[in-house]
């Protein structure tokens, strides 16, 4: 993708080509998206990616910071394994001289960060709890399913749902573990749960769409039907809202939110102002809007590629970075 | 000198030999007996399908391990390979419906490709199969992401779920594809000439090659067939949740490679049996299953896991040290 | 004064099946007891529980006054008492001198294994033998015979009061016995007790101040050697006299089973020719490290050779190819019985059918009743004693081992047999059974190489005898060469390089 | 029989000869090659130091599985091993940047425990490593759930970066710890008593028995040692980040054993050498590092590591052979 002369202009002295690294936690779906949305952004801008992964594996992020800036980037954007975490490294950088942006999830050190682009986690988890409430009219028993314990999308997303379950005292939470994201393991999950409570629940909370769709299935094995509300609006899950499976989602568009990152990273190399921190508030996804996310995410996604890069300006000037229209 | 004499009633001494020569299975039937009291949801019909479902894509890929260990090898790579067949699998399907059994094939014919690599890295280049299926086992995960483009295959079509999801005689099919899958390998095991070899080869192989056994080709055909099975299992795995995704599968050698052992396998090959194998199985899934029923935290399942699996083999080694003395 | 060793109603069962039945013996501070027995009679097994390998069902094991309070070979050993186990135990990773010295290292004063001087030790203790192995090489890179050679050294020489040596005589040829004798002697003369164990009758005679004898786990026999003679040992071990050790052999026939042409191991060594005749027992000597072992492993495919030809048959066989040679109709009966004969962790019925398995399957299936009728009658001609076809093979008695190892290759359908020490640990009552059938299978046109450090065995089998030294042939010896009265001494000098030619004298050296 | 003979000029089959000797370490550099032609920035002194600080946790338990592998053991419990130590040692200095020294004492400790607990299953209670260390594994890294309460320990203050952070002439902390390491463990396996006596133990157990080594006390010894060394590489990891991640430290016992293995070791116990051990590890390593580097796709990194690591291995089988024949 990134074509001629790469090695010969280097650094933002040169004037040439702006060069970013990116560290990136791992290659989920969601980093997938991601990676899909820099590219659009990064060939309409003419800058070179770096693009690293760090295989889950917070001591590989570590490594990679510091290869990056040993390779003289101009930017470093992080996608972090890990909430708080990179210290050291993020100072390695500043005293190189080169800004750091972390994406999705936060760091240590936050003055040492050049800017952030973060989604509204907390936000996201009030939001299904909210679409589940009023789903079970105020009252009933649910079950929660929650991503790899301890990762920050976990924290944060528990988080919100939590503070809603305050609100709403007769409903009562039967169970909740984790099923690290995964289909699979969420069929398995769930259909223990049902076991265990027979009919006794009444709504599954998923903190993301992956799980909820692996507790549709065990439903479906069961021959049940109860509400189950997801985040992230994947294909799967955009199409389960479509056909009333889900109640709802929350979209987190990758392309969205790691373009937005690396168009940050652009201002800052460039020597234009930008805001500390971006939040990306997840859009509702309601079986009446359903239809233009489908669109976007997966039937017309190579449109909406063309016009992200144009998208992404008029978001960072807006400041409501999540917008898709 | 012959045992059978005695055919007076179970007398206590009888009883206690009874018991010391099966600790296993008294181990298991303590573990249910607990579950059962604690949970009256355990010991049902229903609650017994969930954990023969969640149980037969292991058992698969347990009993083609059981093979490669008992040729004194391991096996690595099952759970890529799960992921690759599993990719190939969806990436046929998708959007074509009618191309079910297709994907079916292809999927087993990378899982016999894969355990083809193994054999003959094994049985030809004397790589140790640690290495060796290591080696497949990074290769395979990588090239599951290639075929998906880093991303899971969504949007299959409904279809693809008849192959987990159909049902005989009451039970879901996988689970009919692993008793007899069972059946066929204990049969192979114990009445046939290839049984007898794999047994030799494992126990000594300087001494099975001297008795003329072809070593490579039965190394290569334990390997072979621990891959096909692993294809199997990767089908009906994305099948049951009619989804591709690249991490299907991640860890399941571990948990395979801990029902044989714990079944009584010996990593030095030559010993070890099916029943075992079975056994150790059955516990895993058991714990599993009877934790969550329980609604016991994440984290202390794992605790309790990880004590009662050292527990139950340090029992087991204990009441084989008495026996045999 | 105590005895240096007494064992006090030794009594030992496994599944069941009592091995030893209240064995009671004493043993004086330097004399040697003989322990003699036929296969299985429980002789190792009482070893391995004086060594604390096992634990007695009952009975007592007393050390010099102190009893050997529980079963762990660390304290048998601070009681001092060493072993020579029949079931060598090398470390095949570590080279000779730390096999030699592992347990007792020597250290500078720093407290750093001083590797120089474990060295020049571990050259000392061996050079007792004769036989100049480097101890800087790998252990398990030598033949079983110097393995021997090498656990002996390491039980003798690190000062135990009391010595159990469990047939330390097994693989070795003559003129290292006799070194082993002049070593047990000197101990002797320093005070050590020790209990000996020996199929070789002539040994008896040699060394035993006392003669123990066991069978079926009791006690039958317990008197001085001087009042007991060789008739009443044999009678008292097997409850009969001996026939014939060897029968008398049919001529062989004229056409040629096995060529073997310029056979070497490396590119650029001399090779090895010689023919065999269907009906002919070749018999081929030497002395320890002569290469005879591995002359019959690169020969069968299990140890890569550079150049030569096989020729089975009329029809040539690719080297290094094991499966080619028994697809040829040829079979190796291995020295190590351990090490390449046996899969221990299986039955004596698997062992036993692996060879000829595709004779007892229908499509891979296995035909049940024919197989255990099969090994049955196998097992029977030597005599195995065994719980019975399911008794896992690593439990069966050192002699039983070898003569399952061999039973299951004593069949017609081979073309050429190569038997490398056939009878080694067999009692003597077995070993004149399996001389009849080697006998048998050579009159119905097989072809034998018989490899043997017995000298009586080779000369009264053979039909004609190679010696091998370095791996090249220094002579051959016919049958009439082999009825000489010094022919034991013509092939010691040919083994060793004093003589040249066969057939007239020594005068050569 | 001598082989010193000729002291002449490198004759070519001398220079032959020394390759196949080496083939691993010809490959090793093959590999480096390769790299610092496609790279400018591989054959540095920066990259070099990312390479042996990215090396440095993982050496730590690389040297502990070595001397577990030799007596024919394995440790899966290092990865989690590591999670609690640095959960301990994050848990401990919260709040009080004082105690770090307390802190790095409790996790070393933390680590020795656990070893023991291996260690007493193995040598008392006969349980199969494997299994025993698999159990360790598995309860490991509940506990280090436990501890955080299901979520990491963040916050921790900028001191407890020190322990890793220090640079010590040139180079940072803990590549000096792993420098020192490898030096005392070679010392120790080559020059002590209880070296030989775990290649003893490893190479025939009962002969060792009977030659009077404590077999017990040195397989316990051995797990103890890996134990403590997975505890100074978990709070190395958790300093170098700041950050005390419950997950820390997860599929490193593969890594590290895949480092054992390449470089020569037997699973069966009673071959292997710490250079070898070395060896394997920069490869792992050089390879992590130089594919970062030419910013090949993380799958396509799979993908190539796993097909060289098996190459490497066989290349090294062949040579092996031909030296041997
Ligand atoms: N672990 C075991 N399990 C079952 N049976 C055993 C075991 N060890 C030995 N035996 C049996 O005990 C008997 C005595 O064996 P032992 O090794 O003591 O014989 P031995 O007198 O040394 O014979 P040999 O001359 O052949 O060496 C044999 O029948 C053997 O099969
Ligand atoms: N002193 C020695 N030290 C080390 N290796 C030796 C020594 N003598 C011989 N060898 C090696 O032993 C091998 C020959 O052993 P082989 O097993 O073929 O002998 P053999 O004639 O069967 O004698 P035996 O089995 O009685 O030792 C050769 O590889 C030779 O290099
Ligand atoms: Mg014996
Ligand atoms: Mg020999």
């Amino acid at each position: 993708a990134c074509g001629a002369g790469d090695e010969t202009a280097r650094g933002a002295d040169g004037g040439g080509k702006i060069r970013v690294g990116v560290t990136v936690y791992d290659m989920s779906s969601f980093i997938t998206q991601g990676q899909e949305g820099m590219r659009a952004y990064a060939k309409a801008n003419d800058i070179e990616l770096l693009w690293n992964s760090a295989g889950g594996d917070v001591a590989t992020q570590a490594n990679q910071v510091e290869q990056l800036i040993n390779q003289g980037v101009d930017a470093i954007i992080i996608v972090p394994v890990q909430a708080d975490s990179l210290g050291p490294q993020i100072q390695m950088a500043k005293d190189a001289g080169i800004p750091v942006i972390a994406v999705n999830t936060t760091l240590s050190n936050e003055e040492g960060l050049a800017s952030a682009v973060l989604p509204d986690d907390v936000a996201a988890g009030r939001q299904e709890m909210e679409m589940m409430a009023k789903e079970l009219g105020g009252k009933g028993n649910i079950v929660i399913l929650q991503g790899p314990l301890g990762s920050s999308p976990e924290l944060d997303r528990t988080k919100g749902i939590e503070e809603v379950l305050k609100k709403y005292p007769d409903i009562k939470v039967l169970a909740k573990d984790t099923a690290n994201w995964k289909r699979d393991e969420a069929v398995n999950k769930v259909k223990n749960w049902l076991s265990s409570f027979g009919d006794d629940i009444d709504g599954i909370v998923s903190e993301n769409d992956d799980m909820g769709l692996g507790a549709l299935q065990a439903l479906q094995e069961a021959g049940k039907k109860i509400p189950i509300v997801g985040i992230d609006g994947i294909e799967d899950g955009l199409r389960a809202v479509q056909r009333g499976d889900f109640i709802g989602s929350s979209l987190q568009h990758g392309r969205v939110e790691l373009a937005a990152g690396l168009a940050v990273a652009k201002r800052i190399v460039e020597g234009k102002p930008v805001e500390k921190k971006y939040t990306y508030v997840m859009p509702p996804i309601t079986p009446d809007n359903v239809e233009q996310y489908l669109k976007n995410v997966v039937t017309e996604k190579d449109a909406f590629l063309e016009r992200l890069p144009e998208l992404i300006e008029r978001n960072l000037e807006s400041g409501d970075i999540a917008n898709e229209q | 000198m012959e045992e059978q004499a005695k055919p007076a009633l179970l007398s206590a001494a009888r009883l206690q030999d009874l018991l010391i020569r099966n600790a296993m299975v008294v181990v298991l039937l303590l573990v249910m007996a607990y579950f059962s009291y604690e949970s009256a949801r355990f010991a049902t019909v229903a609650n017994v399908r969930t954990i023969l479902i969640a149980a037969a894509p292991f058992a698969l890929v347990a009993l083609g391990q059981t093979l490669v260990i008992l040729t004194g090898g391991i096996d690595l790579s099952v759970g890529s390979v799960i992921a690759v067949s599993a990719m190939t699998a969806a990436k046929i399907v998708l959007g074509h419906p009618e191309r079910l059994w297709l994907a079916l094939g292809a999927a087993i014919a990378v899982g016999i490709l894969c355990g083809l690599i193994n054999g003959l890295l094994v049985s030809r280049l004397n790589v140790p199969p640690f290495v060796a299926t290591l080696g497949m086992m990074t290769a395979a995960s990588g090239a599951a992401f290639v075929i998906g483009d880093g991303a899971p295959i969504n949007g299959l079509p409904a279809e693809f779920g008849r192959i987990a999801n159909t049902r005989v005689l009451g039970f879901p099919a996988p689970v009919w594809v692993m008793l007899v899958g069972f059946a066929i390998v204990a049969l192979v095991m114990h009445r046939t000439s290839f049984g007898l070899r794999v047994y030799a080869v494992g126990g000594n192989r300087t001494a099975a090659e001297v008795a003329g056994v072809n070593v490579r080709r039965t190394l290569t055909t334990v390997y072979v067939v621990s891959g096909a099975l692993a294809g199997i299992s990767g089908v009906i795995l994305a099948s049951r949740v009619i989804s591709g995704p690249p991490t299907l599968g991640q860890g399941y050698e571990l948990d395979a490679i801990a029902a044989v052992v714990i079944g009584g396998a010996s990593l030095m090959g030559g010993r070890g049996t099916v029943w075992g194998t079975a056994l150790g199985l059955l516990l895993i899934q058991t714990l599993n299953n009877g934790l969550d029923l329980l609604v016991v935290p994440a984290y202390w399942q794992q605790v309790i896991k990880g004590v009662l699996i050292a527990a139950a083999v340090a029992v087991d080694m204990w009441a084989t040290k008495r026996r045999s003395t | 004064m105590p005895s240096a060793l007494e064992v006090r109603g030794l009594a030992k069962s496994f599944g069941g099946v009592p091995v030893l039945r209240g064995v009671s013996f004493a043993v004086r501070a330097g004399t040697l007891t003989v322990l003699a027995g036929e296969n299985g009679a429980g002789k190792s097994t009482l070893m391995k529980i004086v060594t604390g390998q096992l634990a007695p069902d009952q009975g007592e094991v007393w050390v010099q006054g102190e009893r050997l309070s529980q079963a762990d070979p660390r304290a048998a050993r601070a009681l001092g008492v060493g072993i020579v186990p029949q079931e060598l135990a090398p470390y095949p990773d570590l080279t000779v001198y730390e096999n030699l010295f592992v347990g007792r290292e020597l250290r500078t004063r720093a407290g750093l294994l001083d590797r120089r001087r474990m060295i020049a030790e571990a050259r000392r203790m061996l050079a007792v033998f004769d036989v100049d192995i480097d101890p800087r090489v790998r252990m398990g890179r030598l033949s079983v015979a110097l393995t021997q050679l090498v656990e002996i050294a390491k039980a003798t020489t690190w000062g135990a009061k009391v010595l159990l040596l469990d047939e330390p005589t097994s693989a070795i040829p003559d003129r290292e016995v006799a070194r082993l004798h002049a070593v047990v002697r000197k101990l002797k003369d320093q005070g050590v007790a020790m209990v000996y164990t020996t199929h070789r009758m002539a040994e008896i005679e040699e060394l035993a101040d006392h003669v123990v004898v066991l069978r079926d786990g009791q006690l039958v026999l317990d008197e001085p050697a001087s009042q007991t003679t060789e008739q009443s040992i044999v009678r008292a071990m097997i409850g009969r006299d001996l026939d014939a050790l060897f029968p008398t052999v049919a001529p062989p026939q004229d056409e040629v089973a096995l060529e073997v042409r310029d056979l070497a191991l490396e590119r650029n060594a001399p090779g090895v020719t010689f023919n065999v005749r269907r009906g002919e027992i070749l018999g081929i000597g030497g002395l320890v490290g002569a290469g005879r072992t591995e002359l019959l492993e690169a020969l069968f495919g299990i140890r890569r050779s550079a150049r030569g030809e096989v020729v089975v048959a009329g029809k040539p066989v690719r080297r290094n190819a094991p499966a080619e040679s028994i697809r040829a109709g040829v079979a190796l009966v291995p020295e190590d019985r351990k090490g390449a004969g046996l899969v221990l962790s299986r039955s004596v019925l698997d062992n036993g059918s692996l060879p000829h398995l595709s004779s007892f399957t229908t499509i891979g299936w296995i035909r049940s009743r024919r197989r255990r009728g099969a090994v049955k009658a196998a097992t029977e001609r030597v005599a195995l004693r065994s719980r019975g076809m399911d008794q896992l093979a690593g439990t069966l008695s050192g002699g039983n081992q070898q003569k399952l190892v061999l039973a299951r290759w004593l069949t017609h359908d081979t073309k050429v047999l190569l038997l490398d020490e056939p009878t080694r640990g067999v009692d003597v009552g077995a070993r004149g059974e399996i001389y009849r059938i080697i006998r048998d299978l050579a009159a119905a046109g097989l072809a034998v190489v018989l490899v043997s450090s017995d000298m009586p065995e080779l000369i009264g089998l053979s039909h004609r005898a190679l010696v091998l030294r370095g791996g090249q042939v220094a002579g051959e010896l016919s049958r009439a060469d082999l009825d000489r009265e010094d022919v034991q001494e013509v092939m010691f000098r040919l083994a060793s390089g004093q003589q040249t030619t066969a057939g007239e004298g020594g005068a050569a050296a």
